[in-house]
């Protein structure tokens, strides 16, 4: 058993435990708070396709959480008032909401990405970097201006999504559910990048122009990598808004971006699982600073240029590294 | 027809500080290819200290001077400290130290200067308004706005073009191991445009410091801005900045005073408003992707 | 005579003030070892470059297989059959031995929109794979990053991987560049064996290589053609003297 | 391995098991501290920890523990902390947010799940009408009725032409329609602006062109600072008198704004120069603990502690939302506004002011101009059903 094989055992024994520990302890925050750790690592973990297999540095990643996280926010709204096209009669059945509205979401989210990305995707290196976060600023001034949904205010969710045979009001459920999404898209994900696909788009993060030459499409694979990681986020961001049964456009802001980046690089970029870790420890340092001082962003930052600096492999590698220590 | 001669000016006077931000980064993105995100914090801390200054000497001049002094110590120190160590790696690892130089010069403005915003006023000598036009006063503070942006872009021009140093900071746009080939000290000059960069950012700050309120995170609003001018005008080039921020400038200014009068000729008037606010806001960002999809390497891209 | 392969007729590209490429005709016949010389700044990466769709020419044209490439994109080449291999080393540094040749074996394919099986398992690979690995000595390296190769053993997976895909045309931009005596000999032997599977095109500096495995030589000064012929006919061109060997002695 | 488990431990430590014991009444306060509008919370804070300091740490003769955590002016933020303080730390009693768009998404939940609410600011309509709780109290305002008496002070100014401008968003509109319910002239245009625009060149130029009688603008924190400061500088300060609600005219902005606010007159509940006794003392204490004058916020959340302070008095101690509940309705305390009673959908009835910015020594402070309402009912207390 190697050591990745290992931490990854530990991690789901864990993680299947956690509810029991919580009620336990009665605790049920911490349910909430592993919850929210789930669905930030599932979006960093979509993040770390496009940076760590892709090569695309894109800052506008939050967009597509926002917008994954608007559409369910969007259904919601009309499912209470009633008012759905006929094409979307499935929703009325308010146990079964969620088959299509995750879904929904999804396809939202990734459409929303086809179309950025096919406009970013002309560019490259800085430019991209700069056009992403453009494009996601530009989709968050359109969500404040969005008067029907709330605008600046956001929407409030009055129940979260449906689903059979799971009850997403019940916190143990949801948690469940959220662990389920983020196990499901790392098995496909870690299948995708030893793919043909997953093949060709590491060659081409690695060294566009050999890729080329050898005869690859290279614009063609990105997009659809940017598309399914755009998709993958919108999961993320369906997830995100039943669990706070809130969205606002303050979801779409680029500090978001930032943080999804932060959360890759401390995890380990191109790891995939790192990323899941990076999220737990960005997000506990948060509420564990947060305790001792207001000030909690005076101490990320440095931690954060030292991070880049000096460990620039990140947590995972480190933790399933196979070197062994003495004593 | 005055008032959209006025709107014209409001939109070159905007246009001319998001060229003061972008003229250094641009700059900065072309020769050392480096992405910086920390350039909106030169901003904030040219306006912090020069409004200190202003507030403790009442003298505007110095607080100019200061605010340029301070922004490029913060320069020099982001470029000694940080940045140095960042030129050979990853553009990511550029984007993260330098978000994290964000988030910790936020937090020490308010930690400093405390949550309420500073206060900035005009100097006596520049307070009021000039009659342009029969019927069109304009505020002179505006007017010497524009005038220092002017100023700097022909300096900036004059430096390219008749100097040997602005000559080799120009070719080093162009073509990174040319400049090194040249026997040019690459480390100095690197530090020299990174510091100038900031200084000019610092610049900006000040002069809007009694235009807009000086608070903690005034940089990332006009960071965001600067990019689309960037991204507009091409990476590397202090023409394309100067051109992609009039541009800007005017496309954001003549969006929010003109939409909503031509769209009420096709909608009603609640709707039009409203409509007009969205389109507004996202003017530039539409502008840009057009730009984008017949020029993607911007309109005056320095690299070939 | 063979039938040309390739045919460039009159390229020209500049950069800025300088002509990198200027008025440039060449003919590659079916089969040949065609050797590209020409002093330093002659502008053999500018063509080589043109060739493989990396640059844009600014006009002329170039015709492979009877066929106008001007316009066509480098992939697009790539799968018409003009492999290259690059001046400095350019292989998959982050990607093991195996998955180098494999996607090399892979990338002229169109359709590899395939998500979830390993790449491994795509049809008839497997063989090929092995082949390919067993062909350029690379067989116990398979699962090694390349990046932990040694050069000699980087420069033959590069060539590897352009020839993997059975190529019409195999530009090879200085291949010689950077390895030893030894490793000199060995990648001789390589392309000798080569000559007859498929057209060479070879831009070198070593004369020894060149005269020793060209049919035919063409000579650039300045982006210009000054001369082409075989070896001992370029040996006796006093305008080929005067411009370049004279220069080096 | 042993690292791993190690890191899991670390991890439990950091939840310690919620305590009990008769510790004191936990109040949650989930507030702005940073952001642009950081100084909000912390005036909240400020009032509220003054009333508690009277005391000694104790409100009603209870003693008390006040957990303050940063929204960041994120709704999402608010929530997770709310969330928070109810399952981890078991708060029954909460209040403190800024804005209306934090308290939308917070509060209602909360009030559902038997959590006692009190605002110290935000008055969102929704809260006040429909939705309103028996959980729920604003101890301010409604949010529109800063913008009434406005509206009814230029009616009666005579200003017969005005022009609206506001931010696109919810709050924005909200405001202007406050405004509108009490304003009876012509309306010389309406202007919603970017949020957090910085530069407001294009409007004042749209503004000069319409030659409005008056100018009703809604733009809190820095936004309402760039337009003051512009549009004295625009030179249209002495010839279009300003309005606005009391936002944009606390003492801590109008140092930011300077002389451009001079002569503004705005509407507020409460200024520091009111004359009773309640609130000469709250002034006093508040400018010697913490050399500033208070602004509306701070008094707020003296307010809101001295409220809570009365009812836990009458309960014992008893912190029980059933049990406070009756006795938060009485609103029996004195108020640093003077008049202050409930109305049925537990929101202030109150005076309500105009006020004007005026030079004080060495810089610029608000002065009580004319009381326009007298124990106004906000305009929503007729839709809550409770």
């Amino acid at each position: 058993m190697t050591r990745k094989q290992l931490f990854l055992l530990l991690a789901a024994i864990f993680l299947t435990l956690l509810p029991a520990a919580a009620h336990l302890s009665g605790n049920p925050y911490l349910l909430s708070l592993a919850s929210r750790i789930l669905i930030y690592g599932l979006a960093a973990a979509s993040l770390d396709l496009l940076l760590g297999y892709g090569a695309m540095i894109s800052l506008g990643h939050a967009a597509y959480v926002g917008i994954g996280a608007y559409a369910v926010g969007i259904l919601h709204l009309h499912l209470g008032a009633g008012d759905l096209p006929p094409a979307l009669a499935l929703l009325a059945d308010s146990t079964a909401s969620g088959l299509a509205i995750l879904p929904l979401a999804v396809l939202a989210a990734s459409l929303a990405a086809l179309v950025i990305g096919a406009l970013c995707l002309r560019t490259t290196g800085m430019h991209f970097i700069m056009i992403t976060l453009a494009f996601a600023q530009m989709l968050y001034y359109f969500f404040i201006s969005l008067e029907a949904y709330g605008g600046d205010d956001g929407l409030s969710l009055m129940s979260r999504s449906g689903l059979p045979l799971v009850n997403l009001d019940n916190d143990t459920h949801f948690y469940y559910f959220c662990l389920f999404c983020l196990v499901l898209f790392l098995y496909l994900a870690s299948r995708l990048v030893h793919s043909r696909f997953g093949l060709i788009l590491r060659g081409a993060g690695d060294n566009e122009r050999r890729a080329r030459g050898l005869g690859v499409n290279t614009g063609r694979y990105r997009l659809a990598l940017f598309t399914i990681a755009g998709g993958s986020a919108g999961l993320a961001g369906a997830l995100l808004a039943n669990h706070s049964e809130f969205v606002s456009p303050g979801l779409l802001n680029w500090t978001l971006s930032g943080e999804l980046m932060v959360m890759v690089l401390l995890g380990g970029i191109g790891t995939l699982f790192g990323p899941v870790v990076g999220a737990a420890v960005y997000l506990l340092l948060e509420e564990g600073l947060n305790m001792y001082t207001e000030h909690w962003m005076a101490y990320m930052g440095p931690l954060l240029v030292l991070a880049v600096l000096f460990a620039r492999n990140g947590l995972f590698p480190l933790l399933i590294s196979e070197r062994r220590r003495h004593g | 027809m005055l008032l959209f001669c006025e709107q014209l000016l409001n939109g070159l006077q905007l246009g001319v500080t998001l060229f003061l931000m972008s003229a250094g980064l641009t700059l900065v993105f072309g020769i050392m290819q480096v992405i910086n995100l920390a350039h909106g914090s030169f901003y904030m801390i040219g306006a912090y200290v020069g409004a200190t200054v202003a507030l403790h000497s009442g003298s505007f001049l110095l607080a100019i001077l200061s605010a340029l002094g301070a922004s490029w110590l913060a320069g020099c120190l982001a470029e000694a400290l940080i940045l140095r160590h960042l030129y050979r790696r990853r553009h990511l690892d550029q984007v993260l130290a330098t978000f994290g130089v964000i988030l910790f010069c936020n937090e020490m403005t308010r930690i400093i200067w405390g949550r309420q915003p500073l206060f900035m006023d005009i100097p006596a000598a520049l307070a009021g308004s000039v009659e342009l036009l029969p019927g069109l006063p304009y505020p002179i503070y505006r007017l010497v706005v524009l005038a220092v942006g002017l100023a700097v872009a022909l300096l900036l021009w004059l430096i390219f073009t008749r100097t040997r140093i602005g000559m080799q900071v120009r070719a080093g746009a162009v073509n990174r191991e040319m400049v090194a080939a040249l026997g040019v000290n690459i480390s100095l000059l690197y530090t020299l445009v990174f510091g100038c960069g900031a200084m000019l950012a610092g610049l900006a700050g000040v002069m809007a410091g009694p235009i807009l309120a000086v608070e903690p995170g005034m940089g990332e609003s006009i960071l965001i801005l600067t990019f689309v001018v960037i991204v507009i005008g091409g990476i590397g080039s202090v023409r394309g900045a100067f051109i992609g921020a009039v541009l800007v400038g005017l496309v954001d200014t003549l969006g929010r005073a003109f939409l909503p009068l031509l769209l009420r000729l096709l909608l009603s008037p609640a709707t039009a408003d409203s409509v007009a606010a969205s389109l507004a806001s996202m003017a530039i960002y539409i502008f840009m992707a057009l730009v984008l999809v017949i020029k993607p390497k911007g309109l005056f891209p320095a690299h070939h | 005579m063979a039938e040309a392969l390739l045919e460039v007729i009159g390229l020209n590209k500049s950069f800025g003030a300088l002509l990198a490429t200027n008025d440039l005709s060449l003919t590659v016949r079916q089969g040949e070892v065609h050797a590209l010389i020409g002093p330093n700044g002659a502008g053999k990466t500018t063509l080589v470059n043109q060739l493989s769709g990396d640059l844009a020419a600014d006009s002329g044209r170039i015709i492979f297989r009877g066929q106008d490439v001007t316009r066509l994109p480098a992939h697009r080449r790539a799968r018409l059959g003009i492999a290259r291999s690059f001046q400095i080393t350019h292989i998959f540094e982050n990607l093991t031995v195996a998955e180098n040749l494999g996607l090399a074996l892979l990338a002229g394919h169109g359709g590899n929109f395939h998500f979830f099986r390993h790449w491994r398992r795509a049809p008839r690979l497997e063989e090929q794979l092995t082949e390919a690995l067993t062909r350029f000595d690379l067989l116990q390296h398979r699962d090694q990053p390349a990046a932990s190769l040694s050069h000699g053993e980087k420069r033959q997976l590069e060539v590897g991987m352009a020839l993997v895909v059975d190529p019409q045309l195999l530009i090879l931009d200085e291949p010689m560049a950077g390895l030893g005596s030894g490793g000199t000999v060995e990648l001789t032997r390589i392309i000798r064996r080569l000559k007859g599977q498929l057209t060479i095109l070879l831009v070198e500096h070593d004369m020894d290589v060149v005269f020793s495995l060209a049919d035919r030589i063409t000579v650039l000064v300045y982006g210009h053609d000054i001369a082409t012929g075989t070896p001992a006919e370029i040996r006796g061109n006093a305008l080929v003297r005067q411009a370049y060997l004279g220069e080096e002695g | 391995m042993k690292k791993l488990l190690t890191g899991l431990c670390a991890l439990a430590l950091l939840f310690p098991a919620t305590s009990f014991a008769a510790d004191p009444v936990k109040i949650g306060m989930i507030t702005t501290l940073s952001t642009k509008a950081g100084y909000l919370g912390e005036e909240i804070r400020d009032g509220f920890s003054l009333a508690m300091a009277k005391e000694g740490g104790k409100l009603g003769g209870v003693a008390v523990e006040l957990l303050v955590e940063d929204d960041e002016a994120k709704p999402e933020k608010g929530k997770q902390i709310a969330q928070r303080f109810a399952q981890k730390d078991g708060v029954k009693i909460m209040t403190g947010i800024v804005f209306s768009n934090v308290a939308m998404a917070v509060v209602p939940k909360l009030v559902r799940d038997e959590v006692l609410y009190l605002s110290a600011n935000a008055g969102p309509s929704e809260l006040a009408g429909k939705g309103c709780h028996p959980n729920y109290f604003s101890v301010s305002y409604q949010n529109d009725n800063l913008d009434e008496v406005v509206g009814q002070y230029v009616t009666e100014a005579g200003h017969g032409n005005v022009y609206l401008l506001a931010p696109n968003y919810p709050a924005g509109k909200d405001h202007l329609a406050g405004f509108k319910r009490y304003y009876k002239g012509n309306i010389a245009g309406e202007v919603y602006t970017k949020l957090d625009q910085a530069d407001y060149a294009a409007e004042i130029a749209t503004i000069r062109d319409a030659k409005p009688d008056a100018v009703f603008f809604f733009l809190p924190g820095g936004m309402g600072i760039n337009f003051v400061k512009q549009y004295a500088q625009a030179g249209l300060g002495g010839s279009i008198p300003l309005y606005g609600p009391a936002f944009s005219f606390d003492e801590r902005l109008l140092a930011a704004v300077g002389e451009a606010a001079l002569g503004v007159k705005n509407g507020s509940q409460w200024t520091h120069d009111l004359d009773n006794p309640a609130n000469r003392e709250f002034v006093e204490n508040f400018r010697k603990t913490y050399k500033r004058t208070p602004t509306l916020y701070a008094a707020q959340g003296y307010d809101t502690a001295l409220l809570l302070a009365s009812a836990l008095r009458q309960t014992g101690g008893k912190a029980e939302p059933a049990a406070l509940r009756p006795a938060l309705k009485k609103a029996d305390f004195a108020s640093v506004r003077g008049n202050f009673a409930f109305g049925a959908n537990q929101h202030p009835i109150q005076d309500i002011y105009i006020r004007e910015v005026v030079r004080s020594d060495g810089g610029f402070t608000n002065k009580t101009v004319k009381k326009v309402f007298t124990k106004h009912v906000d305009a929503y207390a007729a839709e809550c059903k409770m």
